[in-house]
């Protein structure tokens, strides 16, 4: 059982580490800021949520793992709208300049 | 507490994403709008807050996830105020005084 | 030096030292709460109030002949927090209590809130940031907690740079900004010393860390860090630079709380370092170093005061000098004279206090009766203003050390205990000091004698109790000096054990 | 392993404190500044102050970094005239040795640090008990130390005093920072409406886990402050004139909370500050409840800076 | 080289890179970020101090921690301070700087600041 949840565990983070691995690919070789915007967001969460994924096994209580998750979803929540923001001040710098 | 070897995963992961997001920053501090340094606060509202989960939970701090929590509320809120920052500076009419 | 077992141990009264402290922190939310005109008088009973507890902790301190202490909360150090005063502490509270209740009876006439409006900014900010003032002196005095200290120091910054910028003009803004940089990088300093001390002793009591302090690396550092932190806090020569845009900038009662009192707060905790924390450790040609920067500063700043074309610029640049004066203490106490360089020191602090205190506010006064402090054209300002000119005169003849001055006997104590210690240059650079300071003062006073143009009129009347407060106060500096008839040296009540171990 | 960590978060720490340091941009600087700040919180943790890295990402991350780029934007225009003020190679060389011996002599001390170290941790085991609450940090901030914590709740207020003391006279009484309009279907308002019931339940959260658990009263109190930002920022909500009666008392309630009841101890206990046998945690647990909303309001206010436009009288 | 050690070296470095930035930074704002980073690298100094006081089954001594808590506030209440003074003044005169004294031109300065 406990070695079940370990490698269900393993198996997430690496999942999670592609997706970081992804992101900051796509942040050092996308060419503009509205691309590298939308890799950083999409691919970063995903990446987390893999890795929160991947805790709950080791979260000693249901408490500890529901906190887990609202932690993801508030990431989502904010990064989603915050990304937005950002697209939009790429968007006046560009009018602006 | 988590065992020997999940512990270590932890941390080997934990160090793998801190290398991501480590450079991924050095690409967007570079710049070259401003746009593109805001999302500084954005990459380790995300990146940051996994490293965060992952040294906490394999040192056995239960309350880490209680700094996680005020972390992405308040990294979203830096995120915030770079914008709004920006768009004050760029010196929106809108947002001047209306007195 | 007093045993830890009895050092941990509240005395009888020991509650009015957190009373004396707290007083004014309760005062200025009393004060904030309902705002406007509300706060000048809360801040009146404040002051009355605050000034009947300091009276009492003097009683109590004469009369047990030894240190008051007071454990917050009922924990004893190391685990607590201690408040302790001794002579030191209690003839500051007494000199601030006394320069609070001038100020506050100056600024009756300045900072009025105007009829018609229920609050207006600079009155609100300034019967608060006075009560602020005095409550973290206070606490400086008292405090026997060096992070408790470190509080205190920040509490004393925050109150004391928007009274520098508290006419709103850009250049006193800018004073004010400087000022709270030089600061912030003193704290900044002063706490990593406290923290490394805590490293090494694993306690924050100054009694305990007396005890447990011993030479080497991580104490050098530690008092390096936090003696640096507050010379630039205090405006030793050469970080004086802060000091003469902001203390000359303010309104006169907030300079007069600013020169007399504020910076003192740091030197005070210079001297319990010094002398109680690190003891003998100290000395030497360390001690000698600051007070090279004292001498310096007496000779630097006496000579560009008599430059000055502004009086308050002049004033300000006095207390540049006379700060000096308070650093020439450290060489001397490790010597058989040094109890009596510490009353020296002491009392040159007390009357520097009192006497700054009466010549900024004066000089406020000659400044709204002529309309400008241009030191060529002060003519007419001592047939307008008697009162003031005279007390003008006595706190400059403070400053010089005339008899019976407080300055003359702090200097002839600290004169003293040079020679006694053979250390005669200290004293040729106070007989230079006082030449130079005589000079501006009877420049001032010579011009401001003249009469006046035919047909010039003041440009606002002053209140006479405006004057009156003022020429209290400058009485007070100047007969000082017979504090030698008190029977007892109350500067050195609690302590004179302690100046002892501080001997090599 | 944990320590192979420590490296990285060190090297990456001075890699960025060094980005602030010399990057032209003040922007650029400010912008390395905030992930530099959730860093710490990395290190925080690393060494085990769990709540020591809470404070820091709800105040050294979250408002300073917001505090300090609203100053670089507005500062802007006044960039180019501080880069000819910049000091020649002399100076640079100068500071970079100052700089150097200083590190150095720190980082010997820190090394010389004594084995064993002295601590005060068994005393605070030792009388824990006493003080009826779980979190050693609390009962040191809210029992052996109060004193700190009561006159750091006053160093803030003064902060407010100074922060108001700023303001132009014309404006006095009236409404802090520059009046935001934004569109009403912009996606900050958006934001502004979900995230601060979420985030004023998890300040509330911190606050309350604090007796016990890592969190308390100045952490809650922060992220309850960025969520009325927020609301601010959006537009949503102006921010309070500074003559409202209601300000002020929320304003001066956490202390004057703390000193009146610091007083009944004296008459109850025996000392300033002392809590009756029993009634150690009740009394903590008023004293931070009265706290958490003067402070939330107080850092609020001094992020929102003076009174910047005259109430428009009715 | 263990973790005090290595964050104690991290701590010291922090405190010289802010002294840099403190003395060739010319503008007021750049200094408050130094402040900060000399601030940061002080707490992080206690903290390890902290931590090498761990004992009676407590992961680190609890009272530098607390310490630190009040240190981390009242720095924020300073730089708060500091911004609101550099930007009251940018506001009446356009300018940020420390060297240069201010002119003292009351009828500009007003316009500007009722522009602002």
């Amino acid at each position: 059982m406990k070695t079940a949840a370990d490698v269900f565990t393993i198996v997430a983070m690496l999942g999670g580490l592609f997706f970081f691995v992804a992101g900051t690919l796509g942040l050092l070789r996308f060419p503009d800021t509205y691309t590298r915007l939308h890799a950083l967001t999409k691919a970063d969460n995903l990446g987390l949520g893999m890795v929160v994924v991947g805790l709950l096994p080791q979260a000693g209580h249901l408490v500890v793992a529901l906190k887990l998750i609202v932690v993801w979803l508030l990431v989502m929540l904010t990064s989603s709208d915050v990304s937005q923001l950002i697209a939009r001040a790429a968007r006046r710098q560009e009018k602006g300049s | 507490m988590t065992d020997g070897l999940i512990a270590d995963v932890l941390i080997a992961v934990c160090g793998l994403v801190l290398l991501m997001v480590a450079v991924g920053l050095l690409s967007v501090l570079r710049g070259p709008t401003r746009a593109d340094r805001m999302m500084a606060a954005q990459l380790f509202g995300t990146g940051g807050i996994a490293a965060l989960l992952l040294v906490g939970t394999a040192s056995g701090v239960d309350s880490v996830v209680d700094v996680a929590l005020t972390l992405a509320v308040l990294a979203a809120f830096a995120s915030v105020a770079f914008v709004k920052a920006d768009r004050q500076s760029e010196g929106d009419t809108e947002n001047e005084e209306r007195t | 030096m007093m045993t830890p077992a009895l050092a941990g141990q509240s005395t009888p009264g020991g509650l009015l030292l957190a009373l004396a402290v707290l007083l004014p922190f309760a005062g200025v939310l009393a004060g904030l709460a309902p705002g406007g005109r509300h706060a000048q008088r809360v801040a009146w009973v404040t002051v009355a109030l605050g000034i009947g507890i300091v009276l009492e902790i003097a009683a109590r301190l004469l009369v047990s002949g030894d240190s008051l202490r007071y454990a917050l909360g009922g924990w004893a150090p190391p685990l607590g927090v201690m408040l302790r005063a001794d002579g030191l502490s209690v003839c500051m509270m007494l000199v601030v209590a006394v320069v609070v209740g001038a100020v506050a009876v100056y600024a009756n006439g300045d900072f009025g809130t105007p009829s018609g409006t229920r609050e207006a900014r600079a009155p609100l900010a300034f019967w608060l940031l006075l009560l602020a003032v005095w409550g973290a002196l206070n606490l400086v005095f008292v405090s026997g907690d060096i992070f408790t200290l470190y509080v205190a120091l920040e509490l004393l910054t925050f109150a004391g740079v928007p009274l520098v910028s508290l006419d709103g003009r850009a250049e006193t803004l800018q004073a004010a900004l400087r000022y709270l940089l030089y600061a912030l990088i003193g704290s900044m300093l002063y706490l990593l010393g406290v923290f490394l001390l805590y490293g090494a002793y694993g306690t924050l009591d100054i009694a305990l860390l007396a005890g447990k302090i011993g030479p080497g690396p991580l104490a050098w550092t530690a008092v390096a860090l936090m003696s640096a932190g507050m010379l630039a806090k205090t405006a030793l020569f050469p970080l004086h630079l802060w000091l003469p845009p902001a203390h000359a900038g303010a309104p006169a009662a907030a300079s007069a709380l600013l020169s007399a009192l504020v910076i003192k707060g740091s030197w005070f905790v210079v001297v319990r370092l010094w002398l109680d924390v690190f003891g003998g450790m100290v000395g030497g040609s360390v001690a000698q170093l600051l007070a090279g920067l004292g001498a310096m500063a007496i000779l630097f700043g006496n000579v560009v005061a008599l430059r000055q074309a502004r009086l308050k610029l002049l004033i300000a640049y006095s207390t540049v000098a006379q700060i000096g004066y308070l650093f020439l203490l450290f060489p001397l106490v490790a010597h058989d004279e040094g109890a009596r360089a510490v009353t020296g020191g002491l009392l040159q602090a007390i009357s520097h206090a009192s006497a700054k205190a009466a010549m900024f506010l004066a000089a406020g006064l000659i400044y709204s009766t002529l309309g400008h402090d241009r030191l060529a054209d002060l003519r007419g300002a001592a047939r307008a203003l008697p009162m003031t000119l005279t007390a003008f005169a006595l706190a400059g003849a403070t400053l010089i050390g005339l008899p019976p001055s407080g300055g003359f006997l702090a200097k002839w104590l600290l004169m003293s205990a040079a020679l006694a210690s053979g250390q005669w240059w200290w004293a040729l650079t106070m007989l230079l000091g006082g030449l130079l300071t005589s000079v501006y003062v009877f420049m001032v006073v010579v011009r401001a004698m003249e009469p006046a143009a035919p047909g010039w009129s003041p440009k606002k009347p002053v209140p006479r109790y405006q004057q009156l407060a003022v020429l209290g106060l400058a009485t007070c500096s100047f007969l000082l000096g017979l504090a030698v008839l008190l029977p007892v040296d109350m500067a050195q009540i609690g302590r004179t054990v302690t100046t002892q171990a501080g001997m090599p | 392993m944990i320590s192979a960590i420590s490296v990285g978060i060190g090297i990456l720490l001075l890699a960025l404190a060094l980005w602030t340091v010399v990057v032209r941009d003040t922007f650029a600087a400010v912008a390395g500044f905030i992930p530099y700040g959730l860093l710490l919180t990395l290190a925080w943790l690393v060494l085990r102050a769990v709540d020591v890295a809470l404070t820091e990402a709800a105040i050294g991350a979250g408002l300073t970094g917001a505090l300090l780029i609203r100053a670089a934007s507005r500062l802007h225009p006044t960039e180019a005239a501080a880069q000819a003020e910049t000091p020649g190679l002399g100076t640079r060389v100068v500071a970079g040795v100052a700089a150097a011996a200083v590190a150095v002599v720190i980082a010997v001390c820190l090394l010389r640090l004594p084995d064993p170290a002295p601590t005060l941790a068994p005393e605070v085991a030792r009388h824990i008990e006493a003080t009826g609450v779980g979190n050693p940090i609390t009962a040191v901030l809210l029992s052996f130390r109060a004193i700190d914590t009561l006159l750091e709740a006053i160093v803030l207020l003064f902060g407010v005093v100074g922060v108001w003391s700023l303001a132009p006279d014309r404006c006095w009484g009236g409404r802090p920072g520059l009046a935001q309009a934004v569109g009403p279907n912009d996606i900050l308002v958006y934001l502004a409406r979900v995230l601060p019931p979420i985030g004023v339940v998890i300040g509330i959260y911190i606050f309350w886990a604090g007796a016990d658990h890592p969190g308390g009263k100045f952490q809650g109190a922060t992220v309850i402050a960025a969520m009325w930002l927020l609301v601010m920022m959006s537009g949503l909500r102006d921010a309070p004139p500074v003559n409202r009666r209601w300000l002020r008392v929320v304003l001066v309630l956490g202390p004057a909370v703390f000193i009146a009841l610091g007083l009944l101890g004296a008459v109850m206990a025996g000392a300033f500050l002392a809590y009756p046998d029993g009634w150690a945690k009740l009394w903590i647990i008023v004293i931070e409840a009265a706290l958490l909303p003067s402070l939330a309001v107080t850092l609020v206010l001094l992020m929102v800076g003076p009174p910047q436009r005259p109430e428009v009288s009715p | 080289m263990n973790v005090t050690q290595l964050f104690g070296i991290t701590a010291a470095a922090l405190v010289g890179l802010g002294v840099y930035g403190l003395i060739v930074n010319p503008q007021p704002l750049r200094k408050v970020l130094a402040f900060n980073l000399i601030g940061n690298g002080v707490f992080l100094a206690c903290a390890v101090i902290a931590h090498r006081g761990a004992a009676a089954g407590m992961s680190g001594d609890p009272v530098p921690q607390a310490l630190l808590i009040t240190a981390i506030v009242v720095s924020f209440a300073a730089s708060a301070l500091a911004v609101g003074l550099m930007l009251r003044r940018f506001a009446q005169t356009g300018t940020n700087s420390l060297a240069a004294p201010d002119e003292a031109a009351p009828g500009e300065a007003r316009t500007h600041a009722e522009a602002r």
